[in-house]
């Protein structure tokens, strides 16, 4: 274990490289390297985080923990698990990578959104760290505020609907979760994530929590129904603001899951497993729908983000039912890592979708389909990376795409195989968006003149594409190192799962 | 016989008197201003039957305090008043409606 | 002996990194060094598969099995990438290198011209590497894998000139139509998870299978309370509809015919020889859990026989030179499915190779036509070319003799074994399939032949004409159908020598093989069959040899079917041309229903790409943007209204302000009168 | 009961008697002053309440379990302690936040600070009354000063206008509280609040005391603004001069809650189940007004107001259970609430020019291309208005929700978190407004040359943010206070 505290230095490293940016870079050129540098920084201070975690002997590791509010029993506490790191991981190789991506793109204050791309991956990292569930609650909160901010003010024509609509969505579902941790508190007396998960509750009293719970982490998930935020938000936000929202915001939800609704509520998580399972499968089919028709490439990965992260929201819940229905630990452990995978997985693959939608908005500040055509002809080396993207994107065995998606299949065969047969509908209709939205854009001849003057990818843009490709690849061929370093975490929530609390 | 429910029935009325005036009145601030005073002496009277029948002065001291704090407010009042006046050139109450919404 | 693990590595890898190579560095390196690198290493594959092939038939190696690393490992289900080579896998190994490379070295010649060049050397390497670890796999996962990966390739290759809109068209449609059957194969794999001992691994499962303490045979579970269904059947059914998406059977073949936009070469190789035959080895594979359902059998057979009849006849109204062999390909995968429905694995992995050899010859045979017809595909356009190009005149005839199932040639003795095995079969549905099989060989010699008797013999249907149409071979697109820039010549050597060494295994193949493979023990526990299944058997009985055989072949229905065909199709398109336009009048309704597919594009188009497409929009504007949004922002406007309206009440008067506070306290005093009331009751 | 005078009680007022002293000190000064000269009364009054503020802490160990003086007519606690700081602290904030203001306008008046300090005296004895009479001297000592502050601008027809409301309602409020108070001494014979508390279970006359009940919680309800005792608030706020604004929509809340407490659970406290019920209809009916007026708003002053409504109904939410746990969190709440206010109120201030209010919310447009730093400590108030952690506002808003919820109150819990949804869209839209939109004109603001107006609002700003990562200690206080 380390000595010094690694978790606080993660958070607040790039918090504080975001006050030096606001107060240093007046200077573009000076913003963008030095947050460059804080976005390195912080990856390579992540880097201990994932070897020196001790994955064989699994649980919480480099804890620490700071009496925060006396009054209410808060604790400044951060510990990690398997699953953590992971995230943690995910999202400081995320940052650096919007970094370098908004390097040409954003040219009107470079300082501001720097600082608040950086303010907003510390919170991330707060929000996977966090053991405390007030701290968790301030980072999962706060974190709309800067991306609000970048949406907002770097984004599209229809930025402030899309702004309020996200802000107010998911600060309603988030405040009805507050609710909920406020009961809880009145329960136990404290704030921590252990001491609420130990906590005797009766069937009624985690129904609500549930509900609660549900509330919070299904709009930030988003799943369906109320999936209609992301859409609007993601065709409205820059580059950058899509790939951390796609590739990480929406993991705090399937996160919140994991860490709230699973350990706190066991029981009225299985009864009402059901109505997540029917959400995420009628996600997957419905919004796969939705997806085919879209004119605006963003909205189609946005969509298809939603159909994928139903996945994760399947795999976690169908664990729970594997559990508790057919005494199938072994299955559950599948069902949930394939949850995790699926979430490692679409933050890289949406990122990725979604800086490639970013490199042709640059060219021609259209992101309608109708517009693109035959962009193969002109940009090759982006064509290539935009059908591995693609491919990922409707789960291509090789890469990182298929292995969560393999999983939870597998694990909800293993429950109900009709419930596996919805859920790999998504071979079908996921191909089926994804290669029209190839087809449309990529190949075909050049229709748009514009698109004839198009200059295939700069050095900058290949960094940011090549290295979601590594990623992608790398997990889809070799999956192992990422299931090893959350296997022990997920045993010991699937064996916490077996235990009633009623 | 006048029993304290006499008092305290007198102070109701003037209570009411004084508490409809503000809103039935529509024309003149320097009413609503009389209303105040009206209500001011509802509280007097009821203080002092009161302290009478309790036969606690306290009751009364409160009272001259009120009496005086009636004053004072009398002369912000007016002086407002004038203030509305000077810019308004009416202290009609239906004019007063800039504000609202 | 144990086989070199570091061998077959190589055989695998070679192929990618060429492919690598030729892909990334392509542009740098230029054209010689990309076909270099990638021909190359299929050669190195294809020399080591050989190898490996002659180590395990002749060197005594034994079967080998063994996991190169662990993908993932989650509790008790782990996840491997491994290598599992025994015979019938060798034998894939070197048919797929084998065509692979000479498809390669064909392929110098006729993309020479293309831009693309070193980009479609890197694809049909990485088809290479795909398909190898398909066939080389020892579990089910990375036989996924391979799976998706050549569908991936392919998809990549038909859509190779991905200017034309058919040919995105088409790949996007053969991707997604794989897509199904893959839905039932990822399905079909969870299943075997789930009932058959938990592991992936075919050595662990197919164990679990043959168990008899366990009886899978009669294990059913009710996944409709009150319906129980044997699991193998389910199991089966599933997979085998991932081999019915691979393996274009109906109703899943209507992408096979679409595919043949990409360039020859690559429907040489994949859409003829070896991926699309990936359902066929998979099914023999998988014979040990076949095995234990009749009903799944019977489900394959009646789709193959199927597949075998209906797919032929639409081939015999094709004019593009490569549709009709694409027909006929979806036709003789039929007859492979049929064998497998028959329970005969054997005779239909000794179609598939034989098939692949012959088939690759005349898909190869027809691209040499369309580089000298100057990418030319209709056959009305052709006649009369043998005297132009001798050698590919007569490779196409030997190819076509090896189709039509001509004794002696290799596709004699395949098709033979199956329709006799047909013909043994006592399982429900084999009756039909015995008609269809039959009836599929008069086809079969009606399309081959004519395929023939209007390309190379005949008038010459075309003109040739300099001065107008100098522009040449570049731009197949905008010549005038029939009309060509120079006269047709034969093509390069590194077009005819692929055909010459495709047509010496399309002659002898089978006369060599069909002993040891079929009759004797060449494929050893590869593949299984019950005893009471085992029609090869029976037929084994009266195997004496093949050369026995090919006399008895004359004297057996399909010779003599087959020879009607041929004099038929002789009479019409050799020598009275003008029939097959009468025939064409006269029968027109069923020449509508053959030339439009029996319309299944139209179904499929009409009903899952246009409805799928009408049923999104209508769940995006009706219930996403109408119910969901207008809920959300119904309630946002709401809340604007009711602002609006309640602003009003701050009149600005005074009165109405002081009336506020004295409501307020008379609703004060009225609660608190009720809670006093309360409190005294 | 004799009555008796003992000098150390003086020592007991000293604060208080220190900042009358200082007051008419400034008060005889402030003549001989030119209007050039006026920043000798500016930077006495912030020393007369630093002074103050310091006494105060000096006094406050003895005082942590609670002293009283004058036979208990005034009382000084742990609770008193908290309430005049941040009284003094918000005064002293107001005086910074105004003086450019007041000056670009020909307003600075030694009558202004004058009024001010005099009001503060009013706010310090409010929050430390012991009997019904200094709780009223308080509060007409408070209120008679903000009429004429709000009335300062004698040649503004809508601050007249805003005075005239704020006076009449005001004074009809007084007389309902009196009218109130009235009935409770003569059903307990007493105007003592500690005395009050201790004979009302003995009380024949529930009648009686239920309708002084009654009048009183209306009339502190006018000075919290709690609907629908509120409709003066909007008008006032919006015409008042905006310095007079930060001053009014600041420290006289802190006061108003401190009076709360003193009447209803010092005086009052053994009938909280007749009250407790009406506070939280108060509180429903001002979270539904003030969210609902405010969104229609397009005025930033008048918004402000509604959302203070709405903030009062948030407080209340503290008070309904009745527990001095729930009273410190409605403390905070209040603290944290005057706290943000200043601050949102003072860059309305520190914006405007002569001649220009910048009170529109159009005004705002753009303001983070000309002046990113008071765009940003906006946006944190807004934000913390808004209670988006991690800024102050979030936490008082957990502490209230969490005394509701502790108490049983978990429907006006649910109530509360509603309009609180429904009110983030103003708050947003304030820095929507900001941060969003073009400016109308690219010409820079000319910032004012007020340099520790610039310090001060954006040490203010920073607090909310400080004090949101370490409410800790601010919270242990409040908790003290009431023995928490």
């Amino acid at each position: 274990m380390a000595h010094w505290p690694l978790l606080s230095v993660l958070i607040w490293l790039p918090i504080v490289g975001a006050v030096l940016v606001l107060a240093l870079g007046r200077d573009a050129r000076v913003a963008r390297w030095l947050s460059l540098l804080v976005a390195l920084l912080t990856f390579v201070a992540s880097l201990p985080l994932y070897i020196g975690y001790e994955a064989v002997a699994g649980g919480m590791q480099f804890a620490e923990s700071h009496l925060w509010i006396g009054g209410l029993k808060a604790y400044y506490g951060l510990a990690v698990d398997g699953i953590s790191v992971a995230l943690i991981v995910l999202t400081t190789f995320t940052s650096v990578l919007v970094i370098i991506g908004s390097w040409g793109p954003i040219n009107k204050r470079v300082s501001q959104y720097m600082a608040a791309m950086l303010v907003l991956e510390g919170m991330l990292i707060g929000i996977f760290a966090a053991t405390d569930a007030l701290l968790f609650y301030v980072f999962f909160e706060a974190m709309l505020i800067p991306m609000f901010i970048i949406i907002g003010v770097w984004g599209g024509p229809r930025r402030v609907y899309a702004t309020l609509k996200f802000f107010i969505y998911t600060f309603l579902g988030s405040i009805f979760m507050l609710i909920a941790l406020i009961y809880l508190h009145m329960k136990t007396g404290e704030f921590s994530l252990a001491a609420f998960a130990a906590a005797p509750l009766s069937a009624t009293e985690q129904a609500w929590l549930f509900f609660g719970f549900l509330a919070g982490f299904a709009i930030k998930v988003p799943m369906w129904p109320v999936h209609t935020w992301l859409p609007d938000a993601h065709v409205e936000a820059p580059t950058g603001g899509s790939v951390i929202l796609a590739a990480i915001m929406l993991k705090v939800g399937g996160y919140g899951f994991i860490r709230f609704s699973l350990p706190i509520t066991p029981d009225a998580s299985q009864e009402y497993a059901w109505v997540v399972i029917a959400m995420s499968l009628v996600a997957v089919v419905y919004i796969g729908y939705v997806a085919l028709v879209q004119d605006d490439m963003k909205k189609l990965v946005a969509y298809s983000s939603v159909a994928h992260m139903a996945f994760v929201t399947l795999g976690i819940f169908i664990s729970l039912a594997l559990v508790r229905e057919h005494a199938n630990p072994d299955a559950a452990r599948l069902g949930m890592q394939g949850a995790m995978v699926q979430m490692i997985s679409h933050g890289f693959v949406s990122g990725a979708m979604f800086a490639c939608i970013g490199v042709l908005y640059d060219r021609l500040h259209t992101r309608m389909i109708d517009e693109y055509g035959g962009v193969m002809n002109v940009m090759p080396w982006f064509g290539g990376f935009f059908i591995l993207f693609s491919m990922a994107n409707c789960g291509l065995p090789g890469t990182s795409g298929f292995v969560g998606e393999f999983m939870v299949i597998l694990a909800s065969f293993q429950s109900n195989p009709f419930i596996a047969l919805v859920a790999a509908f998504t071979l079908i209709i996921g191909a089926a968006y994804t290669l029209w939205l190839v087809k449309r854009v990529i190949f075909g001849e050049v229709t748009n003149p514009k698109v004839a003057k198009f200059k295939d990818l700069d050095a900058r843009e290949w960094i940011v594409l090549g290295s979601f490709a590594a990623a992608v690849l790398a997990l889809g061929i070799y999956p192992k190192p990422l299931t090893d370093l959350m296997d022990s975490s997920v045993l010991q929530i699937v064996n916490a799962l077996m235990l009633s609390k009623a | 016989m006048i029993t304290l429910a006499h008092f305290l029935g007198l102070a109701a009325v003037l209570l009411c008197i004084a508490v409809a005036g503000f809103f039935i009145n529509r024309k003149n601030v320097i009413v609503l201003l009389m209303c105040i005073e009206l209500l001011l002496l509802a509280v007097n009277t009821n203080f002092i039957a009161f302290s009478r029948y309790l036969g606690d002065p306290s009751g009364q001291v409160f009272v001259f305090f009120i009496l005086t704090v009636a004053a004072a407010e009398a002369a912000i009042g007016l002086a407002i008043l004038v203030v509305l006046f000077r810019n308004r050139a009416t202290i009609d109450v239906t004019d007063i409606d800039k504000l609202k919404g | 002996m144990m086989l070199d693990k570091s061998i077959l590595l190589t055989i695998v890898l070679a192929p990618l990194f060429g492919a690598l190579v030729a892909g990334l560095f392509g542009k740098r390196i230029g054209r010689v060094a990309s076909h270099s690198v990638t021909i190359a290493g299929v050669a190195l594959s294809c020399v080591l598969s050989i190898l490996v092939l002659y180590k395990l038939v002749w060197g005594g190696a034994e079967v080998f099995n063994q996991n190169i690393y662990t993908w993932f490992e989650v509790g008790s289900t782990s996840a491997h990438v491994g290598f599992l080579i025994d015979r019938l896998t060798a034998m894939m190994m070197v048919v797929v290198t084998f065509v692979s490379l000479m498809v390669h070295v064909y392929t110098i010649g006729y993309m020479a011209e293309d831009d693309g060049y070193e980009r479609f050397f890197s694809y049909i390497a990485l088809f290479t590497f795909s398909m190898l670890m398909l066939v080389m796999s020892n579990n089910f996962l990375q036989l996924f894998f391979g799976w998706e990966a050549v569908g991936l390739v392919s998809y990549l290759l038909i859509g190779f000139w991905y200017k034309r809109p058919t040919a995105i068209f088409a790949n996007m449609k053969a991707f997604i139509v794989n897509r199904v059957g893959d839905f039932g194969f990822l399905l079909g794999i969870a299943g075997v998870l789930l009932w058959f001992g938990g592991s992936l691994d075919y050595a662990a499962v197919f164990a679990h299978a043959q168990d008899p303490s366990l009886d899978m045979a009669s294990r059913s579970v009710e996944l409709i309370a009150g319906h129980p269904w044997q699991v193998a059947t389910i199991v089966c059914i599933c997979l085998f509809i991932g081999a019915m998406g691979k393996s274009a059977q109906v109703p899943l073949h209507v992408w096979l015919p679409d595919s043949m936009e990409g360039p020859t070469p690559i429907s040489a190789l994949i859409h003829a020889a070896t991926m699309v035959t990936a359902g066929i080895f998979m099914v023999a594979r998988m014979s040990p859990l076949f095995e234990l359902s009749e009903t799944a059998l019977t489900f394959v057979l009646v789709i193959g026989a199927t597949t075998a009849l209906f797919t032929g006849l639409i081939g015999v109204v094709q004019n593009d030179i490569k549709r009709v062999v694409a027909y006929s390909t979806l036709s003789q995968l039929g007859y492979m499915t049929v064998a497998l429905g028959v329970s005969a694995y054997s005779a239909g992995v000794f179609h598939l190779m034989t098939h692949a050899f012959f088939k690759a010859l005349l898909f190869l045979g027809a691209g040499s036509v369309i580089i000298a017809m100057h990418h030319e595909q209709d056959m009305r356009h052709m006649g009369g070319l043998r005297k132009y190009m001798p050698i590919t005149w007569i490779t196409m005839w030997i190819g076509s003799l090896a189709l039509a199932g001509a004794p002696g040639f290799a596709g004699f003795f395949s098709k033979d074994a199956i329709i006799e095995a047909v013909g043994e079969s006592h399982r429900l549905g084999a009756g039909y399939a015995y008609f269809c099989v039959l009836a599929g060989v008069f086809i079969t010699a009606l399309y081959s032949f004519r395929l023939l008797y209007m390309t190379f013999h005949g008038k010459q249907r075309f003109v040739v004409d300099p001065v107008k149409h100098h522009h040449g071979h570049e731009d197949p697109e905008h010549h005038a159908p029939g009309h060509l820039a120079h006269a047709p010549h034969e093509s390069p050597w590194v077009v005819t020598v692929p055909l010459v060494l495709l047509a010496i295994p399309s002659i002898v193949i089978g006369f060599l093989t069909i002993g040891p493979m079929l009759f004797g023990d060449y494929f050893g526990n590869a593949i299984f069959v019950r005893e009471a299944n085992n029609v090869i058997g029976e037929l084994g009985h009266g195997f004496h040899g093949a050369l026995a055989m090919i006399l008895h072949g004359f004297s057996q229905p399909p010779f003599w079917i087959a020879l009607a065909g041929f004099i038929v199709a002789t009479w019409i398109w050799l020598f009275n041309p003008r029939i097959a336009d009468k025939a064409e009048n006269a029968l027109r309704p069923l020449h509508a229903v053959l030339a439009n597919k029996y319309w299944f594009d139209n179904l499929y188009q009409a009903v899952f790409a246009r409805g799928g497409i009408r049923f999104g929009r209508g769940l995006w504007r009706g219930s996403d943007a109408t119910l969901i949004d207008g809920a959300i922002n119904g309630s946002a406007s709401l809340v604007d209204q009711v602002s609006a309206l309640l602003r009003r009440l701050q009149s600005g008067y005074l009165y109405h302000y002081a009336f506020a506070m004295i409501l307020g306290l008379i609703l004060l005093l009225g609660g608190s009168w009720w809670v006093l009331t309360r409190i005294a009751a | 009961m004799t009555i008796q005078f003992n000098p150390a009680d003086l020592l007991v007022i000293l604060p208080e008697l220190v900042l009358l002293g200082a007051t008419c000190a400034i008060l005889l000064i402030d003549l001989f002053l030119k209007p050039s000269q006026r920043d000798i009364t500016h930077w006495l009054s912030i020393v007369a309440i630093a002074v103050t503020s310091f006494l105060v802490w000096r006094g406050a160990p003895e005082v942590a379990q609670g002293v009283s003086a004058f036979n208990g007519m005034f009382k000084h606690d742990g609770i008193s302690v908290v309430l005049k700081q941040f009284v003094l602290l918000t005064t002293g904030l107001s005086l910074f936040y105004a003086r450019n203001y007041m000056r670009e306008r020909s307003l600075l008046f030694g009558e202004f600070y004058l009024l001010i300090l005099f009001a503060t005296i009013g706010m310090m004895l409010l929050v430390s009354a012991g009997s019904l009479v200094i709780a009223y001297l308080g509060l007409e000592l408070l209120a008679l000063s903000s009429y004429a502050l709000v009335a300062l601008n004698r040649n503004s027809a809508i601050s007249a206008e805003a005075a005239i409301k704020y006076f009449v309602l005001g004074a009809l409020a007084s007389g309902l509280l009196l009218y109130g108070m009235s009935m409770i001494y003569g059903a307990t014979g007493t105007l003592d609040l500690a005395a009050i508390s201790a004979q009302i279970n003995q009380v024949e006359h529930r009648g009686w005391l239920a309708i002084g009940l009654v009048f009183i919680v209306s009339g502190v309800a006018f000075k919290l603004g709690a609907a629908p005792f509120h409709m003066w608030l909007p008008d006032v706020y919006h015409g008042a001069p905006t310095a007079i604004t930060v001053f009014i929509g600041s420290a006289p809340k802190v006061a108003a809650f401190g009076l709360l407490y003193r009447l209803l659970e010092g005086g009052l406290g053994p009938m909280s189940e007749h009250w407790t019920p009406m506070l939280a209809l108060l509180s429903v009916l001002s979270l539904a007004v003030g969210n609902l007026f405010a969104i229609a708003q397009s005025n930033l002053k008048r918004m402000l107001a509604y959302s203070t409504i709405s903030h009062i109904g948030f407080m209340l939410l503290g008070f309904v259970g009745g527990s001095p746990a729930g009273y410190s969190a409605a403390m905070f709440y209040i603290i944290s609430y005057t706290m943000t206010a200043t601050v949102a109120f003072g860059i309305i201030a520190l914006l405007a020019r002569a001649g220009f209010e910048c009170e529109e919310i159009d005004d705002f447009k753009g303001l983070n291309q000309r002046s990113p730093w008071y765009a940003a400590i906006m946006g944190i108030s807004m934000f913390s208005l808004a209670g988006v952690p991690p800024l102050f506002g979030f936490f008082a808003k957990l502490l209230v929700l969490k005394s509701a919820i502790d108490a049983g109150f978990l429907w006006l819990a649910i109530v509360a978190i509603i309009f609180a949804i429904i009110g983030i869209y103003y708050y947003l839209r304030v820095v929507k407004v900001m941060y969003f939109d073009a400016a109308a004109d690219d010409a820079a603001v000319p910032l004012p040359a007020d340099l520790p107006l610039r310090w001060v609002i954006s040490l203010n700003g920073l607090a909310l943010v400080v004090l949101g990562l370490a409410w800790g200690p601010l919270f242990d206080w409040c908790n003290r206070a009431f023995g928490v």
